[in-house]
């Protein structure tokens, strides 16, 4: 297709940014509200017409004859040449993951544009200080984002993987005068870089071996890339397999080339997508003002480390450790988010590690995917809950955003039985449960139930611990909803003062979104979005998921919910003693899971201590007293030399001349010692 | 001779000097200093267009705009000038520089005096860039390194004096070091019985230093380079004399000073004795890789904000040199972009800790904070300078540090891969610490209230930090064409150290 | 005999000339018009100068009196050197000669220094011992009456004391040498000693070598020959100190040279060279270590000069043309170096009496330009380009390697780095006078025209010596004339 | 018996050491100046001895003999106005009181 749409959907946020950076403080906020939010919709519905031509237009650039749909790209300019072969790239790769996430992002980023118009002021009108700045940094976002969803090559992907980070941290610390935010902000980037140094080492590693970075080479190419090239067939499992066994991977640090530089990628996407070890920087990321959470910290960039190992899966199908790591890691995430965010009080803390537990999810759905099982279901169950969870898991952050706007406080002991007063909310977040529990028909039931299935597939231990995770979010999802909008509340709400609905700015978006996570389990993604483009189905109504459900697996999971949802009801509904009860059965777990498992102490004594304790410390006293001591060291000891000998300089002419003579039998000795 | 247009990169400061002495009035001083920079950048833009237009047209040699003007026949000692993509680089660079530290020293007190060895000082810097020939080169070295004693020792702060001695000093020891290897190049450039020089083209292509002569010289003059170049443990005269000197100064000193011990190192050192600099650059190689990480760590718990900056330049000029020694072409490349990048954003950084310390006195980060809200362009232009050092994409230091790291990791040994990826870890650590100066600086609560009624940053302040900027943003968003300038002088034909490896 | 042999002395002669006017004009001349002997007298230097600039060179080697006396271009360039020398020590030393307490005896001073001038033409020219030792002498004593001149100061007594005892001693030393030399060659023609002490080793040798030596380095103040230098430097008037210490060390350091090349020339490799680097790395290391510390100015130059003497050894060791180019070049800029920091120094005693640098504390402040000039030289001294010190140094050092053995790098090295060691405290003199934040201890006042002249004409000297590449060409070109090095095994 | 070179050097030598002896330990400066006499007459006897015995059809010892003298004459007189001058400044003319300049 033309390449002008694909320019101004990158251009457009990028302009935006600029100019509300650089005049917005000039401008008035109501202008450069909708300026940004102008901007952001009309990308939107260029990224919808992008998506759509990609997906239905059916032009042969994107899908072949026998149906396969294709990478195609759409521009490819050199951005910096290292050698002739590596080189960076500035371009826009359309393949269904890339048309995904576009839709995805525009749609959440809009409407997050949107909500902020009333989220960003108080009651009484009064704007949010640096209101523009915001919008500013928004627009940035999407623009990283944007360009990392499209990215021709890895190294472009690392380029705006870092943009990402950096908006995210302007993001987290908008509210800069207060300490916990700047101190959040930090961590996050910290984190995250630390995770990216891990990244670009792999991306270091794969690109020397390879020669190039680009994805379309990757996939076609292997990974003895320079010496001799492997025209394999990725698209059918016997072809990965056949590569496998003709090609030995040469051999760094101990192990094979592909394992390290796929293990180091997966560490960078454990760092964006918080995964265990390196999850710590997202609770606290909640500080940003909650649309940032929303659109950043639940629908876009924490999946980016999802998509980063979706757009490498061909090179994962490879490594069958690599995939086991990203199971085993995603799992155990996955669990113990879920463990976590029971025991939470703030509500964001409580959706955060929520989120990080469903992007678990599609990360053991990615790591169980294998060819030969349903055509790698588990791929395309990631990229389907992917797009379902961003959908809900913003609903349901922007709701809390409500809540928060409306009650001035983040936990739910200040909010208790708000339905009465917020009507909307209350329905709006209810769907939003009910989609994140996994209840039929709503969204997170369908891409929840394929990627049970795929890791059925694969082994049925995970199946068991992942139906128990998502027993586990039903549970503290609708814990949390109780505990917002039931129980009876504790302070007589009167008059205006009374927490009310939002304006619609706010409202709309959450209509909005609230419908989506409605029918969005009915696109058949099976058809859209699979690891090699081979649709599912031969054909598709608004049906089909339905129809292509595994009963087996999906009454079990629709039990396990419903159950989880009835013991949370008990619990909840009403101020009882039982949540105490269960408290004091296992209060190590509890104190445990409310503290996070003591991760956050653990990084704490890690960079204090030990970081700056014992090594920067000790380096930085080193410096000063040794090395540079040592050069005052010099000019000391030449003084005291020049002190020691004065007394050779008496004055007395007797002692010049006994050194005289010295000096003469010095003399003669030489001549002495040269001659004979 | 003046047909060249290379000679008055030397022309117009000696002019400027000449002007300053007739100076009547700071008004005049500053036009004088305005008007010479403009020049002096006008000027390298235009030799700049004047390379690229033969380049195009296909002129292949080494060096172009060459001239040569004899000078001690006896020892065959000439005034050669020439320029190669690197050197016109290090002009540019150079000549920004310049141009925004006679904005930042706007007010600086004895106004003529200060410009006159500022001037001075550049022109030693101009000419060590744009000279072939090791005399004069040496001899614009160390034009260039005096005048920092008297810049230092009288318009500086804090302990300035016992700074300035060590800086001088330790600089003029490491040319000990240069001037004996260089004599000794000398000695060993052409065959037996032919006419020896200096000019290093030549020499280069006589490649008569034996290889044992060549292990004795390289050391040294890759040292005498490299405690220019903050070579660890060469390095400690960078903090005080930073921490000491005023603002234009550090800058100068940073941002350019720096980057003649890069450029020797390669321009000498390696380019005139390849055998050697293959042979021996492990030793160099660990040096260097320390002074990263060491650099990086020992920035971290500094409070005094030019410390950390001069810290996290020891850092990154180890990155330059690092590079260098993985003698390849990828590597110098990143390398010399490295030294244009951290010369434009150690500047910036010095610019505006100069002026954030005009302002509140200090510049321990415990007594400052909440910056951001009360002095916003400056707070900003801080922000961004930390971006650019932590490597942010689309401003100067992710390129740089990218193509080392692609360049570095072109070696398949385990010792150079160990030494690549503990250089990678720098990243980290700079994040690390330039948020955390961030963090404590400008953003939270405000820490003294007398800081509240500080005023934004004047027209002329703005004008210096905006020119920086601006040139860190263009090198990071279009590096292609600086890279493209450098590469032509590292392909292995012309580098022949590269060839041997 | 053919007394057109005269001829070839014609510079010594019109030396002579100057000496016997300037004599007649204080002798005879009625006391009032004694009041322009300074002028009359730099005058006629000037004009002996200039005369011998055009007509006073040689084109060749020429030698009078069966070899005894040898002149060259190299001679008649070292000679002119010294002249430029003597003409700026003259200009700068009128204030202080015409000052109440000194007017008297000004007609000795100049007739004094002409007389030790005319010993130094001898000395270099000399090419038979005997001459040299009257040249030597009549360098030597007549400055220790020149040291002596401050009749009031008692320091000016006690130098004159430890100058004069140590020099005869060293005399007697240099004689006892040559004794021996005449007995082992039965000549004191330097050719002759060449000839005839072939390669020879004997006991006898050793004495000879090391007395005669220690008798010359003894003038260069060499260490460890070199501790009358200070005291005698720091006690003499400033004008006999400035005088000293370029003068009769550039002369020394020249006839040196020749001595070792004509007469000692085969024992270069096996015997003096060695010799010589002991000297050398003494000579620097100590003169600086003992700098560091002063606080008198004239003391503080007197070891700065010692160091710069191990310097300008430098240059013999290389051993050829090149090294004797260089060597003279180090003299002449040295000799400007040195006189732009002595008439500063000179020019702040006559008005003020002060010589400690703590008096110059804050100097800039009250006289920038008097300031200026001392951190010129103070950076010339010290090799700082584009000033003529860095020249000559990175002459000599060039001139030595070329030498080529591995020694010498170590050699040169140790020198390079005793250069940063000479660069700190002649920083510290720049400091005193820029940096240092006490108040001005020395008010503003107006030095004299003489003081002036002279400080402009050593601060262009300075400034062009170095960066004008005619001067060392010329000089070059005349070293690369002489065949003194024939001798060398 | 027959006067070889010898009975003359070892004489000259004697004086030469007595006359550096002399001058290193004795206090009073004219003391010490006669010493350096010694010294530069064994200097004389050297080069007369050497010319006689070794040289003899030749003349340039003895000349050298006679200017050595005038010198020592010279010196001597020099010397002698000096520490004179000393004298009347500072009224001693022991060597250890003229050590006011050092270090």
């Amino acid at each position: 297709m033309e390449p002008v749409i694909p320019i101004i959907i990158l251009a457009l946020p990028l302009a935006m940014f600029l100019v509300l950076g650089l005049f917005g403080h000039k401008m008035a906020h109501r202008t450069a509200g909708i300026l940004g939010t102008l901007g952001m919709g009309v990308t939107m519905v260029l990224a919808y017409i992008t998506a759509f031509t990609y997906f239905f237009s059916g032009s042969s650039e994107f899908i072949n004859e026998e149906g396969i749909r294709l990478q195609s790209v759409i521009f490819n300019w050199d951005w910096l040449a290292f050698t002739d072969s590596l080189v960076i790239r500035l371009g826009f790769l359309l393949d269904p993951i890339s048309a995904l996430l576009l839709v995805v992002i525009t749609t959440i980023s809009f409407m997050v544009h949107l909500y902020s118009n009333g989220y960003m002021r108080d009651h009484h009108g009064v704007w949010e200080t640096g209101f523009q700045r915001f919008y500013a940094f928004l627009s940035l976002f999407s623009f990283s984002m944007l360009g990392l969803v499209v990215a021709t090559n890895i190294f472009q992907m690392y380029i705006f993987w870092e943009l990402v980070g950096a908006s995210s941290y302007l993001l987290i610390g908008f509210y800069y005068t207060k300490p916990s935010a700047v101190s959040a902000s930090k961590k996050a980037f910290i984190v995250t870089r630390f995770a990216d140094l891990g990244f670009l080492i792999g991306i270091l590693i794969l690109s020397f071996y390879t020669g190039t970075f680009d994805f379309t080479n990757f996939t076609s190419v292997g990974v003895e890339g320079m010496t001799n090239v492997y025209q394999i067939d990725l698209t059918t499992s016997e072809g990965v397999r056949n590569w496998i066994a003709t090609s030995p991977a040469p051999v760094f640090m101990g192990g094979s080339v592909l394992t390290w530089a796929l293990v180091l990628i997966f560490m960078g996407g454990m760092g964006k997508s918080a995964m265990m070890p390196l999850h710590i920087w997202l609770p606290d990321a909640m500080e940003g003002p909650t649309p940032v959470s929303a659109l950043i910290h639940a629908a876009t960039m924490v999946v980016a480390g999802v998509f980063l190992v979706a757009r490498l899966f061909p090179l994962y199908l490879m490594e069958e450790v690599a995939l086991n790591i990203v199971t085993v890691v995603g799992a155990i995430t996955a669990f113990y988010a879920a463990m976590v965010a029971c025991t939470q009080v703030d509500i964001k803390r409580v959706l955060a590690f929520s989120t990080i537990s469903q992007i678990a999810f599609m990360m053991v759905s990615l790591g169980v995917a294998r060819p030969e099982f349903h055509h790698g279901l588990g791929y395309m169950a990631a990229m389907f809950h992917l797009f379902t969870h961003a959908m809900f898991k913003a609903l349901l952050f922007l709701c809390a955003g409500a809540l928060i706007h409306a009650i001035g406080s983040n936990d739910y002991t200040d909010m208790h039985g708000l339905r009465k007063y917020m009507p909307v909310t209350h329905i709006t977040f209810l769907v939003g449960c009910l989609a994140i529990a996994g209840i039929i028909p709503f969204a997170g039931f369908f891409s929840k139930d394929e990627i049970l299935t795929a890791v059925f597939g694969q082994s049925i231990f995970w199946y068991i611990w992942m139906s128990a995770v998502a027993g586990l979010t039903a549970f503290y999802m609708f814990r949390l909803y109780y505990l917002i909008f039931w129980w009876k509340e504790h302070k007589v709400h009167e008059g205006h003062h009374a927490p009310h609905d939002q304006p619609w700015t706010m409202t709309l978006p959450l209509v909005i979104l609230a419908l989506i996570s409605c029918v969005a389990g009915f696109v058949p993604m099976g058809n859209l979005v699979t690891w090699n483009g081979h649709p599912m189905f031969e054909s598709v109504n608004f049906f089909t998921n339905l129809g292509a459900l595994d009963w087996s697996v999906a009454s079990i999971s629709l039990a396990v919910a419903i159950i989880a949802i009835l013991i949370a009801t008990v619990m909840y509904k009403k101020e009882n003693p039982l949540p105490a009860k269960m408290k004091n059965a296992l209060p190590r777990l509890w104190d445990w899971c409310y503290h996070r498992f003591y991760w956050d102490e653990l990084y704490m004594f890690i960079t204090h201590k030990i970081i700056f304790g014992c090594i920067s410390k000790p380096i930085a006293w080193f410096d000063r007293h040794v090395i540079d001591g040592s050069m005052d060291g010099m000019a000391w000891v030449t003084q005291r030399i020049s002190y020691a000998i004065r007394g050779l300089q008496s004055g007395n002419i007797q002692l010049y001349v006994w050194i005289y003579l010295f000096g003469v039998v010095l003399l003669g000795a030489i001549t002495a010692i040269c001659l004979f | 001779m003046f047909s060249n247009l290379l000679i008055y990169f030397v022309v117009i400061p000696l002019l400027m000097l000449a002007g300053f002495a007739i100076c009547k009035n700071i008004r005049q001083v500053r036009a004088v200093a305005v008007a010479g920079s403009i020049l002096l950048m006008g000027l390298s833009v235009w030799v700049l267009c004047d390379y690229l237009a033969l380049r195009a047209a296909g002129n292949m040699e080494e060096m172009l705009l060459r001239g040569e003007w004899t000078w001690f026949e006896p020892l065959n000692i000439k005034l050669a000038v020439g320029v190669d993509g690197v050197s016109i680089a290090m002009l540019i660079l150079s000549s920004i520089i310049v141009f925004a530290g006679s904005f930042a020293s706007w007010k600086i007190d004895d106004a003529r005096h200060f410009f006159m060895w500022l001037i001075l000082l550049s022109t030693g810097v101009f000419g060590f860039f744009i000279s072939i020939d090791l005399f004069t080169m040496f001899m614009f070295y160390e034009v260039a390194l005096i005048p920092m004693y008297l810049l230092i020792g009288v318009w500086g702060t804090g302990r300035k004096e016992y700074s300035a001695m060590k800086l001088t000093l330790m600089l003029m020891g490491g040319s000990a070091f240069l001037m004996l290897s260089l004599i000794g190049i000398y000695f060993h450039s052409a065959p037996e019985g032919s006419q020896l020089t200096w000019n290093i083209l030549e020499i280069s292509q006589n490649a008569s230093i034996s290889t044992g002569w060549q292990y004795f010289l390289f050391p040294m003059c890759f040292v005498g380079f490299g405690v220019l170049g903050a070579m660890f443990p060469f390095h400690t005269w960078s903090p005080d004399g930073h921490a000491c000197a005023p603002t234009a100064v550090s800058m100068l000193h940073a941002g350019v000073l720096m980057k003649l011990g890069g450029y020797g190192c390669f321009r000498v050192a390696m380019y005139l004795m390849p055998q050697a600099a293959n042979d021996l650059a492990w030793i160099f190689l660990i040096l260097t890789g320390i002074s990263v990480v060491y650099g990086a760590f020992s920035a971290c718990v500094q409070t005094d904000l030019k410390y950390i900056n001069a810290y996290s330049s020891v850092s990154h000029c180890g990155m330059v040199l690092f590079a260098i020694l993985m003698i390849n072409t990828t590597a110098l490349t990143g390398a010399i972009m490295q030294m244009l990048s951290h010369g434009l954003m150690t500047a910036l950084f010095f610019a505006l800790i100069g002026m954030i310390y005009g302002r509140t006195h200090t510049r321990d980060i415990r007594l400052m904070g909440g910056l951001m809200k009360i002095i916003p362009f400056l707070g900003v232009g801080y922000v961004i300078a930390g971006m650019a050092s932590l490597g942010l994409p689309g401003l100067s230091g992710f390129v740089a540090e990218m193509t080392i790291f692609v360049g570095s990791f072109e070696h398949t040994d385990m010792f150079h891969r160990v030494f690549t990826i503990v250089a990678c870890c720098s990243i980290v650590i700079t994040a690390v610490y330039i948020l955390r100066v961030v963090g404590k600086l400008l953003f939270g609560p405000v820490q003294d209230p007398h800081h509240a009624e500080l005023t934004d940053a004047t027209w002329w302040e703005r004008l210096s930090v905006v020119t920086l900027i601006v040139s860190v943003a263009a090198i990071g968003c279009f590096p292609n064409f600086f890279e493209s300038l450098i590469r032509f002088t590292f392909s292995p034909e012309i580098f022949h150290a590269i060839g041997l490896n | 005999m053919d007394y057109s042999q005269f001829l070839a002395m014609k510079q010594e002669i019109a030396l002579l000339v100057v000496f016997l006017l300037v004599f007649l004009y204080d002798t005879f001349m009625p006391r009032k018009a004694l009041g322009a002997t300074s002028a009359v007298t730099t005058t006629l230097f000037l004009l002996f100068t200039v005369w011998s600039f055009i007509w006073g060179g040689v084109a060749g080697n020429v030698d009078a009196f069966a070899g005894m006396y040898v002149t060259s271009p190299v001679c008649a360039m070292i000679k002119n050197i010294l002249n430029i020398g003597v003409l700026i020590v003259l200009v700068q030393a009128t204030s202080w000669v015409n000052s109440d307490f000194q007017k008297v005896r000004r007609g000795e001073y100049y007739e004094l220094l002409l007389v030790t001038l005319f010993g130094m033409y001898l000395m270099i020219s000399a090419r038979h011992f005997l001459l040299f030792l009257i040249g030597l002498e009549s360098a030597s004593l007549p400055l220790a009456a020149m040291v002596a001149f401050d009749k009031n100061r008692y320091e000016s007594h006690e130098a004159a004391v430890k100058y004069l005892m140590t020099a005869v001693f060293s005399s007697a030393i240099f004689m006892m040498g040559l004794s021996f030399v005449y007995g082992l060659s039965g000549s004191l023609y330097f050719e002759d000693i060449a000839m005839q002490l072939g390669s020879q080793s004997n006991t006898m040798l050793v004495v000879a070598l090391a007395f005669v030596i220690s008798g010359i380095g003894f003038k260069l103040s060499l260490v460890p020959f070199h501790l009358w230098t200070a005291d005698v430097y720091q006690g003499a008037p400033t004008p006999v100190t400035s005088y000293l210490s370029v003068i009769s060390k550039g002369a020394a350091a020249f006839a040196f040279l020749v001595i070792l090349v004509q007469a000692f020339g085969q024992f270069y490799s096996e015997v003096w060279e060695w010799m010589l680097y002991a000297l050398i790395i003494a000579t620097i290391t100590v003169g600086n270590l003992f700098a560091i510390r002063q606080k008198n100015m004239k003391r503080f130059l007197a070891f700065s000069s010692i160091s710069q003497a191990g310097y300008i050894m430098l240059g013999i060791v290389g051993c050829n043309e090149m090294g004797l180019a260089a060597m003279m070049y180090y003299i002449l800029v040295y000799i400007f170096s040195n006189l732009a920091a002595f008439g500063v120094i000179g020019a702040i005693e006559n008005k003020t009496g002060k010589v400690e640098m703590t008096d110059y504390n804050g100097l800039s402040k009250t006289n920038p330009w008097l300031s200026f000039s001392m951190t010129l030289a103070m950076f010339s001294l010290a090799g700082i380009p584009p000033f003529a010190g860095f020249f000559s140094k990175f002459f000599i050092f060039t001139s030595a390697i070329n030498q080529g053995s591995i020694a010498i790098y170590i050699l040169v090295l140790i020198a390079l780095i005793n250069t940063i060691i000479s660069l700190y405290y002649y920083l510290l003199v720049v400091k005193a006078m820029y940096i240092s934040p006490e108040e001005p201890q020395i008010e503003k006042f107006r030095s004299t025209c003489t003081e002036r002249v002279s400080l402009w004409v050593t601060v262009l000297g300075i400034i062009l010596l170095g960066i004008v590449s005619f001067f060392y060409d010329s000089i070059f070109n005349a070293a690369s004339l002489s065949n003194l090095f024939g001798f060398i095994a | 018996m027959e006067l070889t070179i010898l009975w003359y050097l070892i004489p000259s030598l004697l004086m030469f050491c007595c006359g550096v002896y002399g001058f290193i330990t004795r206090k009073n400066m004219i003391a010490m100046l006669i010493s350096l006499e010694l010294m530069l007459n064994a200097v004389d006897i050297n080069f007369v001895v050497f010319n006689r015995f070794l040289f003899p059809g030749e003349l340039e010892g003895m000349f050298f003999t006679l200017f050595a003298i005038a010198l020592a004459a010279a010196e001597t007189a020099l010397a002698i106005a000096i520490i004179i001058n000393v004298f009347r400044v500072s009224e001693k003319i022991d060597v250890d009181d003229v050590t006011k300049m050092k270090f």
